[in-house]
């Protein structure tokens, strides 16, 4: 029959359902509550998987998220596959599909085991030694086997099918595990009234009561399970108190925030569609409550990695929680009391159970149980090797010295069929430790415990070394109470619990037990191969502190991040260096607690909303014109308008000539705009541009640059004085919110004293660009109010006005060189005039463009676009822009233009090119050298920052900034091109219209 | 992430705010005074302290005001806040 | 000294590895060195080690506060490129690639150099302009690197995302073949190994409290184990460099910035090169364990705790999975926090100080691993003739004074 | 055909699927009146007249009357909310009021759209992307509050209602509210949702 190791009744599984599944191709049968790991070991499937390196047969150790060995690649298909999945985490669903990893071949004879036979040769390192030579090797032969050996699970190959949220949350009590510290915790902080969160990875709360007996111990007069019911009963009394249940507190970072992880279906076999896989919580906590346990010690003797050889609180888990005996004949090897209580369990489960005590005179009550039970105490004795390949067989027990020294001599060999170690416990510090809290070694208790903290939080129960059961609920309550208390409520008075369990005796650690027999090897880090030969050759080596042991050896560097092994390493290490534990250090824990799901950071910043999609209000009307959208910062803008068969050098050239000879519109609303009021704007002004605004009258309008205070132009445009004290302030598309931002920190923080209030109002317009010796008439044709003549508006003129109804300003400018209009009316009403004026110019050829035009149209009159001209080392006097530069007044950035090297004559400066071949067009970015073919390294004496080919030339021709270019006009240079270079003449930056009768038409 | 609290608007999360870098940098009344070195100091010279540091916050998506903190680069603890205008003392209060 | 071999190996795996000597001794600080460096980080092991093998110069201390390697060293994605845009940072950098393509031998250490190559991709057309002037450049300078379509990097980095309707479609990219990676903490080991092996000190645990200066010179360092005489002194402290030239009364142009990264579970080979993606920030390659290697952002206030916030991570991550959708299962198993000198222009500053005998190194921001040789090389030559190495001659602290600034950040950085 | 463009018009949310009888319901009202006010204690005494409520002087306060509705951005910085079509109006009543007072009075309705949410799960909704506490307790009743909902500037205005039912006007900048709606739409979709358009 299948599930043999099921026990006839117990445990918190439901038998009145099965639920099939497959491991390996081999389909199995479980119940709902069991885990992977449960149903396999109910099945006797101990063998699981195999270990990185040496490719060692394994089995569980635990049954939980500690679990090094029993990790499987999940086979859900539809794109959900998920490697190194832990099977003593995954809860058993129908149709479940699970694979073991890292093999070559079946899992019982994997071809990579040979690994384990070359052992000698593969100490810790042994890859820092070899394979340096021939070197061509390393990357081509050497690398690729080593990478394909190691890893474990396979990544996805195919998309994620599922989805993952955020939420934010506030609140006053966090507490993180739901064991009965956390629930005892818990409830006294809701009871105050506090907002309160408790957490726990588990599906369901109790923690270590979920794996109890409870023989021996009653809480208020009544059984565990009875008082965790009630617990569970009261938890659901409290409005604001929050249980997440499969939520994982991955993360303790500053000033009190959190990250949570929960598993929204992971454990459904077929999630519901608008369910989210996974939701990360994003906690901000007044107070925590760290009630995290403890996790159990792996005694580390030789051979102790076989299957069947487990953690005794696991087989205590596997057998109460899940009704699985994981052995018939069972050896319990252990350094404390604790694991009797798996002694005594598996023995009444009907297990033939032996203890091998290394302590010489256990006096704890659990031994004395145990003794009355009839179950063997061999005392002073510990393990020293076992034997069995796919599942242990026999265990070799020797006696000890005083010290945990074996005594050499007679070994004794005690068949069995599992083995329980316990090497006393670890408390859970993960999370304080990455609250910034300083951990503290407690001899006593033999284990790393909460020192001094940093946030606000408190730790309780078994987490700070608290092992018993009363302990757990006195601190919880007390813990809850003070956070809710700090957290600003008022104390709920609760008695505390009375509490009847068997008394602890001490614990003994005995970190290594090492048999006499050479060449033993005895696991510390069971996933990443680690033994304590491994530690004792790192510090041979001269790796002392534990930072370098554990990067040399990869000890606790695995997936589970050492929960078994750092600290019997750290101890391993103290006695090989003969020096005291806390000298050796302590590992800092970084988040995460266990690996959490990329896609769960991700959360919805996915696609459309990986970043904003920022559409113009004329959008639409350009997609109907056939626009081709580019990404300009978050925007997108028409880029060009193809008509049918037009490729985009065709239609530019069409858009280009039709604005030189009739008229184009172009959608300008992306570029920043900023309002500008108060008496001191113009002030204001004089000091953020280079050059001088006081004289500027009311309706006019003036190019300005903005420098940093380096010197260097990080922003341009043109700014309208509209009122005494008004301005609007026009800056590049993916400046404007720097600029803004820019602004207001010298308006708030330098100059309070300036009467100036600035906001944004780039949404607030759109604007639409007409463009081209016909501009006027088309603008006249749906002109419904105002007056748009050559006299009534000049260049670089701004009237208020209506067109086609709608009310507008109008600004007289031009990025083209033509005549030109700026078209603001409000946002909504953009499509409407664009489309008046659209066909209102039809009869003028009115040609929609895009960037790309505007960028060939400027380039030809030779205005710069900042971030394309400029790259944040370029000065006003680079672009031979000194005209646009204030003499008299101080401006930001002015002092540093006067730095020597501002000065030096070799600087790069705006220059044109003329490609000698007039079809030949440069590349953006091609570098500018004095020879066509320069012996390398070549000097690089200037960068090609704009280059078209132009309509109106006819020929191509390129913006550059070249070093002292403004004294090379006429020089004959070359232009890297391909693989080789392209003749230049340098010229002016200025290729239409230099005296402007364009522009003033 | 942070909790900051604005002068204006109490603790929030750091993400609707914008760092500025060292406080109390005040701009040179006459530039042309200065000597290279001099107004080097001023742009690009910086205390980074390890240990207690006024710092420049604009609660970008919130009011939008400028202030003052005082932080221990250390530990990442604030001190105080400050609205601008308002100078921490010397135990940075 | 035994040499690292195959041979060594298999004999000491017959002696159960019971006689490998230690990689570097312990020895206690002496009197005085002719050159004592502060800082036992890759970049300062580098110097020390070059000092003594180029240079000759063997009375040298090397000062760690806490364990070799254990700052930025210990801490960086490993990513080795040196396909820079001006020509004093390709010079420099590719200064260093010339020494990783020699250095396993060496060393007689593997340092796992895997020439893997480093694609940067392009999202936009000012990318892909910007890509053109870097790659033009570095064929002008000797330096390798390519101009490739979307497709053709999709064809040497098949995982690549090439829809056209993710936010940032890939439009091109700029493809390095001689970059790649190679293991952070060997490049210490081995350079401590080597410094050591030619009778340089390596001293840990020895925190640096003071610089002592008598008439604008600086003679010695205080420090926890005492005082120690110096004829020069190179301060290569990284994120601390501002604390350290503090002590000598020197006010730098830096700011010390938490930087992140992290690692995800180990998977068997799923990604062959290096990515990386200004526009979106994004950078990623597999480690030879099989984790998946990935480079977060800074955040935004200076700090020394080496940790960060979180919403870093979840932002890197967003822009990983941008272009890697196949990788949204995969789970972060450690991220940990580095703390990054910054300067005002991204490049190093390498050479004197105002005040005599101590010359700093600092500055690397958030790409110093890839320099480590070349860094270690050209100062080592700085500290022993006090004057620098024609490479490192540009990296100046006066260049902010003079503002002949080498403005990495700006080419890439620039709105649009 | 061309036609006046709100926020979300290209998302077509009359033919956009959603849940009939939702808990949640979402529209756009792209028009309102909104005007920006700027400036100190003689601005606030010169305007409350014209206003004829009290300006909120605190974080979080909103002043309301007459069908308008006052938000308190930041220490000299208020928004003022009206029903459509009167914002030319209000801002020359407020300009008159405050001339020769340093001061700024700016149209920003067609700057900013307002996306109505009702029903019990919004605070669930909204804190998908939203760092705010938005607990009954924090985030109640008149409150206005702003932040981000994920990348996206946002001000929240609880209009009315209580914990079961609340409505929540939220704010944005016009080219946002693509984003901000289909951020809505992916944290909703778990709750189910009405599209009222």
């Amino acid at each position: 029959m299948s599930q043999k190791a099921r026990i006839a009744q117990g445990g918190r599984i439901d038998r009145s359902r099965t639920i099939r599944f497959t491991f390996d191709g081999k389909r199995y049968e479980g119940h709902p509550g069991d885990t992977l790991a449960s149903a396999l070991l109910a099945n006797g499937v101990h063998l699981v998987g195999r270990s990185f390196k040496y490719h060692r047969p394994r089995g569980f150790l635990s049954a939980g998220s500690e679990e090094p060995n029993g990790l499987v690649q999940l086979e859900m298909g539809g794109g959900r596959t998920d490697p190194n999945f832990k099977a003593t985490q995954i809860e058993l669903f129908d149709g479940l599909v699970a694979e073991s990893q890292n093999r070559k071949g079946s899992l019982r004879y994997d071809r990579n085991a040979v690994n384990d036979r070359l052992a000698h040769f593969l100490p810790a390192g042994f890859y820092y030694k070899t394979f340096k030579w021939p070197a061509a090797f390393w990357t081509k032969v050497y690398e690729p086997r080593i990478r394909a050996a190691a890893g474990l699970g396979k990544a996805p190959t195919a998309p994620d099918p599922d989805r993952y949220l955020h939420r934010h949350v506030w609140t006053d009590v966090l507490v993180v595990g739901a064991g009965p510290a956390g629930l005892a915790a818990a409830l006294a902080a809701a009871r105050t009234g506090a907002r309160v969160i408790l957490c726990d990875e588990q599906p369901e709360v109790g923690g270590s009561l979920l794996s109890e007996s409870g023989r021996g111990i009653t809480v208020d007069e009544v059984a565990p399970d009875a008082w965790l019911e009630r617990a569970k009963a009261e938890l659901g009394q409290h409005p604001e108190l929050t249980v997440l249940t499969r939520t994982t507190c991955f993360g303790y970072y500053d000033h009190n925030y959190l990250g949570l992880l929960e598993k929204v279906t992971d454990h459904l076999a077929d999630p519901p569609p608008d369910l989210p896989r996974q939701r990360l919580w994003r906690v901000r906590a007044k107070q925590v409550v760290l009630a995290t346990g403890a996790i159990e010690r792996p005694l580390v003797f030789p051979d102790n990695d076989r299957p069947g050889i487990m953690l005794a609180s696991a087989a205590r888990t596997y057998l109460n929680r899940f009704g699985v005996l994981v052995g018939r004949e069972v050896v319990v090897c252990t350094s404390d009391d604790s694991a009797y209580d798996a002694a005594l369990d598996l023995q009444g489960a009907g297990a033939k159970v032996t203890v091998v005590d290394q302590r010489h005179t256990p006096i704890g009550e659990r031994v004395v149980h145990a003794q009355t039970a009839g179950i063997t105490i061999l005392r002073g004795q510990g393990p020293v090797g076992s034997q069995g390949r796919f599942r242990v067989a026999q265990l070799h027990v020797q006696a000890l010295d005083e010290a945990g020294r074996p005594i050499m001599g007679r070994v004794q060999a005690l068949s069995c069929d599992a083995v329980l170690m316990c090497g006393g416990w670890n408390p859970t510090v993960h999370l304080f430790s990455q609250s910034r809290g300083k951990l503290r070694w407690d001899e006593g208790l033999a284990a790393f415990v909460p020192g001094e903290g940093m946030q606000e939080e408190r730790s309780a129960g078994a987490c700070r070394g608290s092992w018993t059961l009363a302990e757990a609920l006195v601190e919880g309550l007390a813990a809850g109470t003070e956070a809710a208390v700090a957290a600003g409520f008022e104390a709920h008075p609760t008695p505390a619990p009375a509490v009847r369990e068997p008394v602890l005796g001490p614990h003994q650690p005995v970190w290594l037990l090492e048999g006499d027999r050479a060449g033993q090897r005895a696991w510390v880090d069971f996933q990443n191969d680690v033994t304590a030969k491994d530690l004792k050759l790192a510090n041979r080596e001269g790796f002392r502190s534990i930072e370098h042991v554990k990067r040399y050896t990869t000890n606790g560097m695995a997936t589970d991040q050492g929960k078994t092994s750092n600290v019997t390493g750290l101890a391993i290490v103290a006695e090989n260096l003969s020096r005291p534990i806390p000298e050796i250090g302590t590992t800092t824990f970084r988040p995460p607690y266990t690996p959490t799901t990329f896609g769960a950071f991700a959360g919805p910043s996915r696609g459309d909303l990986f970043d904003p999609v920022r559409r113009t209000p004329m959008h639409g009307w350009a997609e109907r014109q056939g626009a081709v959208f580019e990404d300009v910062g978050l925007w997108k803008r028409a880029w060009y308008f193809p008509k049918p068969g037009e490729d985009m050098h065709a239609a530019v050239e069409r858009e280009c000539r039709a604005v030189r000879n009739a008229v184009g519109m172009f959608d300008a609303t992306t570029l920043g705009k900023i309002d500008i009021q108060g008496k001191d704007g113009a002030e204001f002004l004089n000091r953020i541009y280079t050059n001088a605004w006081s004289k500027l009258g009311i309706g006019k309008c003036r190019y300005g640059l903005m420098l940093r205070e380096d010197g260097m132009v990080f922003d341009d445009g043109v700014t309208t004085r509209i009122g005494e004290q008004h301005f609007h302030m026009t800056t590049t598309t993916g400046g404007a919110a720097g600029v803004l931002a820019w602004l207001e920190s010298w308006l708030q923080t330098e100059w309070p004293e300036l009467q100036v209030y600035l906001t944004s109002v780039t949404e607030q317009w759109a604007v639409i660009a007409l463009q081209g010796p016909k501009a006027r008439d088309v603008l006249q044709a749906v002109l419904t109010r105002g007056d748009i003549s050559k006299e009534a508006l000049p260049h670089l003129s701004m009237t208020e006005a209506e067109v086609a109804g709608i009310p507008a300003r109008i600004f007289r400018i031009s990025f083209t060189g033509e005549l030109g209009f700026e078209v603001n009316v409000p946002a909504s009403y953009g499509e409407i005039v664009t489309d008046a004026l659209h066909r209102a110019g039809q009869p003028f050829g009115i040609t929609p463009y895009g960037t790309e035009a505007m960028h060939v149209l400027r380039a030809e009159k030779g205005y710069i676009i900042v971030g394309q001209e400029t790259d944040g080392t370029v000065t006003p006097q680079d672009l031979g822009m000194d005209w646009a530069v204030s003499k008299q007044k101080d401006f930001l950035g002015k002092r540093s233009l006067s730095r020597p090297d501002m000065l030096s004559p070799d600087r790069k400066q705006l220059v044109g090119l003329l490609p000698v071949d007039p079809k030949l067009v440069p590349g953006e970015g091609a570098q500018i050298v004095e020879s066509p073919k320069p012996k390398l390294p070549a000097k690089m004496i200037g960068h090609v920052t704009s280059s078209y080919h132009s309509a109106s030339l006819g020929r191509s021709f390129a913006l550059a900034l070249l070093s002292g270019g403004r004294a090379r006009h006429g020089q004959r240079l070359w232009v890297s091109h391909g693989d080789g270079t392209a003749e230049v003449e340098v010229t002016a930056p200025v290729f239409i219209d230099p005296e402007g009768a364009r522009l003033h038409g | 992430m942070l909790l900051i609290t604005c002068p204006h608007c109490g603790p929030r999360a750091e993400t609707e705010f914008r760092n500025g870098g060292e406080a109390g940098i005040v701009r040179p009344r006459d530039p042309a005074a200065l000597s290279d070195g001099a107004w080097t100091g001023y742009v690009f010279t910086r205390q980074n302290p390890k240990g207690r540091f006024h710092e420049r916050w604009c609660h970008a998506q919130g009011c939008g005001r400028w202030f003052t903190a005082v932080r221990d680069t250390v530990t990442d603890r604030f001190l105080s806040f400050h609205p601008a205008g308002e100078q921490p003392d010397e135990a940075g209060r | 000294m035994t040499r690292f071999s195959i041979f060594s190996l298999a004999r000491n795996a017959l002696s159960g590895h019971a006689n490998w000597p230690a990689y570097w001794r312990s020895p206690e600080p002496k009197r005085g060195y002719d050159v004592v460096i502060i800082g036992g980080g890759g970049h300062g092991l580098a110097t020390a080690y070059y000092l003594a093998k180029v240079h000759k110069v063997t009375n040298v201390a090397v000062l760690e506060r806490g364990w070799l390697g254990g700052g930025n060293t210990g801490r960086n994605t490993t990513i080795c490129r040196s396909n820079y845009l001006y020509d004093e940072s390709a010079a420099l950098y590719d200064h260093a690639m010339q020494l990783w393509e020699g250095l396993s031998a060496e060393l007689n250490y593997n340092v796992m150099f895997s020439q893997r190559g480093v694609l940067m991709l392009a999202h936009n057309t000012h990318d892909l302009q910007i890509a053109r002037r870097t790659v033009h450049a570095n064929r002008l300078n000797g330096v390798d690197n390519e101009l490739l379509t979307a497709e053709e990097a999709k064809a040497f980095c098949p995982q690549l995302n090439l829809s056209k309707d993710i936010r940032y479609p890939v439009m091109g990219a700029a493809l390095q073949r001689r970059g790649g990676t190679a293991r952070h903490d060997a490049v210490a080991w081995g350079y401590a190994r080597g410094a050591d092996r030619l009778g340089v000190d390596i001293i840990q645990n020895c925190e640096v409290t003071g610089i002592r200066v008598e008439g604008g010179r600086a003679v010695g360092v205080e420090t926890s184990r005492g005082y120690i005489a110096a004829g020069r002194i190179g301060c290569v402290a990284a994120g601390h460099s501002s604390v350290v030239a503090g002590m000598a009364g020197i006010e730098l142009p830096l700011e010390s910035f938490p930087l992140q990264a992290l690692v995800s579970e180990p998977v068997k080979p799923a990604f062959p090169c290096v990515v990386m993606s200004n526009t979106i920030h994004a950078y990623i390659s597999q480690s030879d364990k099989g984790e998946l290697v990935i480079g977060a952002g800074t955040d935004q206030y200076i700090s020394y705790a080496q940790r960060g916030g979180m919403q870093i991570i979840e932002h890197t991550l967003e822009a990983i999975l941008e272009l890697f959708p196949i990788f949204s299962r995969m789970r972060m198993l450690r991220s940990w926090a580095g703390i990054v000198d910054v300067t005002p222009d991204r490049s190093p500053i390498i050479g004197r100080t105002p005040v005599d005998n101590f010359f700093i190194n600092c500055g690397w921001g958030t790409g110093g691993f890839k320099a480590t040789p070349g860094s270690g090389h050209v100062f080592a030559h700085t500290l022993a003739h006090g004057e620098p190495h024609p490479i490192n001659a540009p990296f100046t602290l006066d260049r902010f004074v003079n503002g002949r600034l080498i403005d990495e950040a700006a080419a890439a950085a620039v709105a649009h | 055909m061309a036609e006046r463009i709100a926020g979300t018009s290209h998302l077509d949310l009359k033919n956009r699927p959603s849940t009939r009888g939702a808990q949640l319901r979402m529209l756009e009202r792209p028009f309102k009146a909104k005007v920006g006010l700027r400036g100190g204690e003689d601005v606030i005494r010169a305007v409350e007249p014209v206003l004829g409520f009290a300006l909120p002087r605190r974080v979080g306060e909103t002043g309301s009357g007459s069908g308008a509705h006052a938000f308190w951005i930041g220490p000299d910085d208020w928004i003022i909310v009206y029903e459509p079509g009167r914002e030319a109006q209000i801002a020359q009543a407020l300009r008159e009021a405050c001339r020769g007072l340093h001061h700024a009075v700016i149209d920003l309705s067609e700057r900013m759209t307002t996306i109505c949410l009702e029903g019990q799960p919004l605070r669930d909704v909204l804190a998908a992307g939203c760092p705010l506490d938005l607990h009954p307790r924090a985030f109640r009743p008149g409150m206005v509050l702003q932040s981000h909902l994920g990348k996206a500037n946002v001000i929240l205005h609880y209009v009315a209602g209580n914990a079961d039912r609340p409505f929540v006007d939220l704010y944005t900048n016009r080219s946002f509210a693509d984003y901000v709606w289909k951020y809505l739409e992916n944290a909703a979709r778990e709750f189910g949702y009405e599209i009222v358009a």
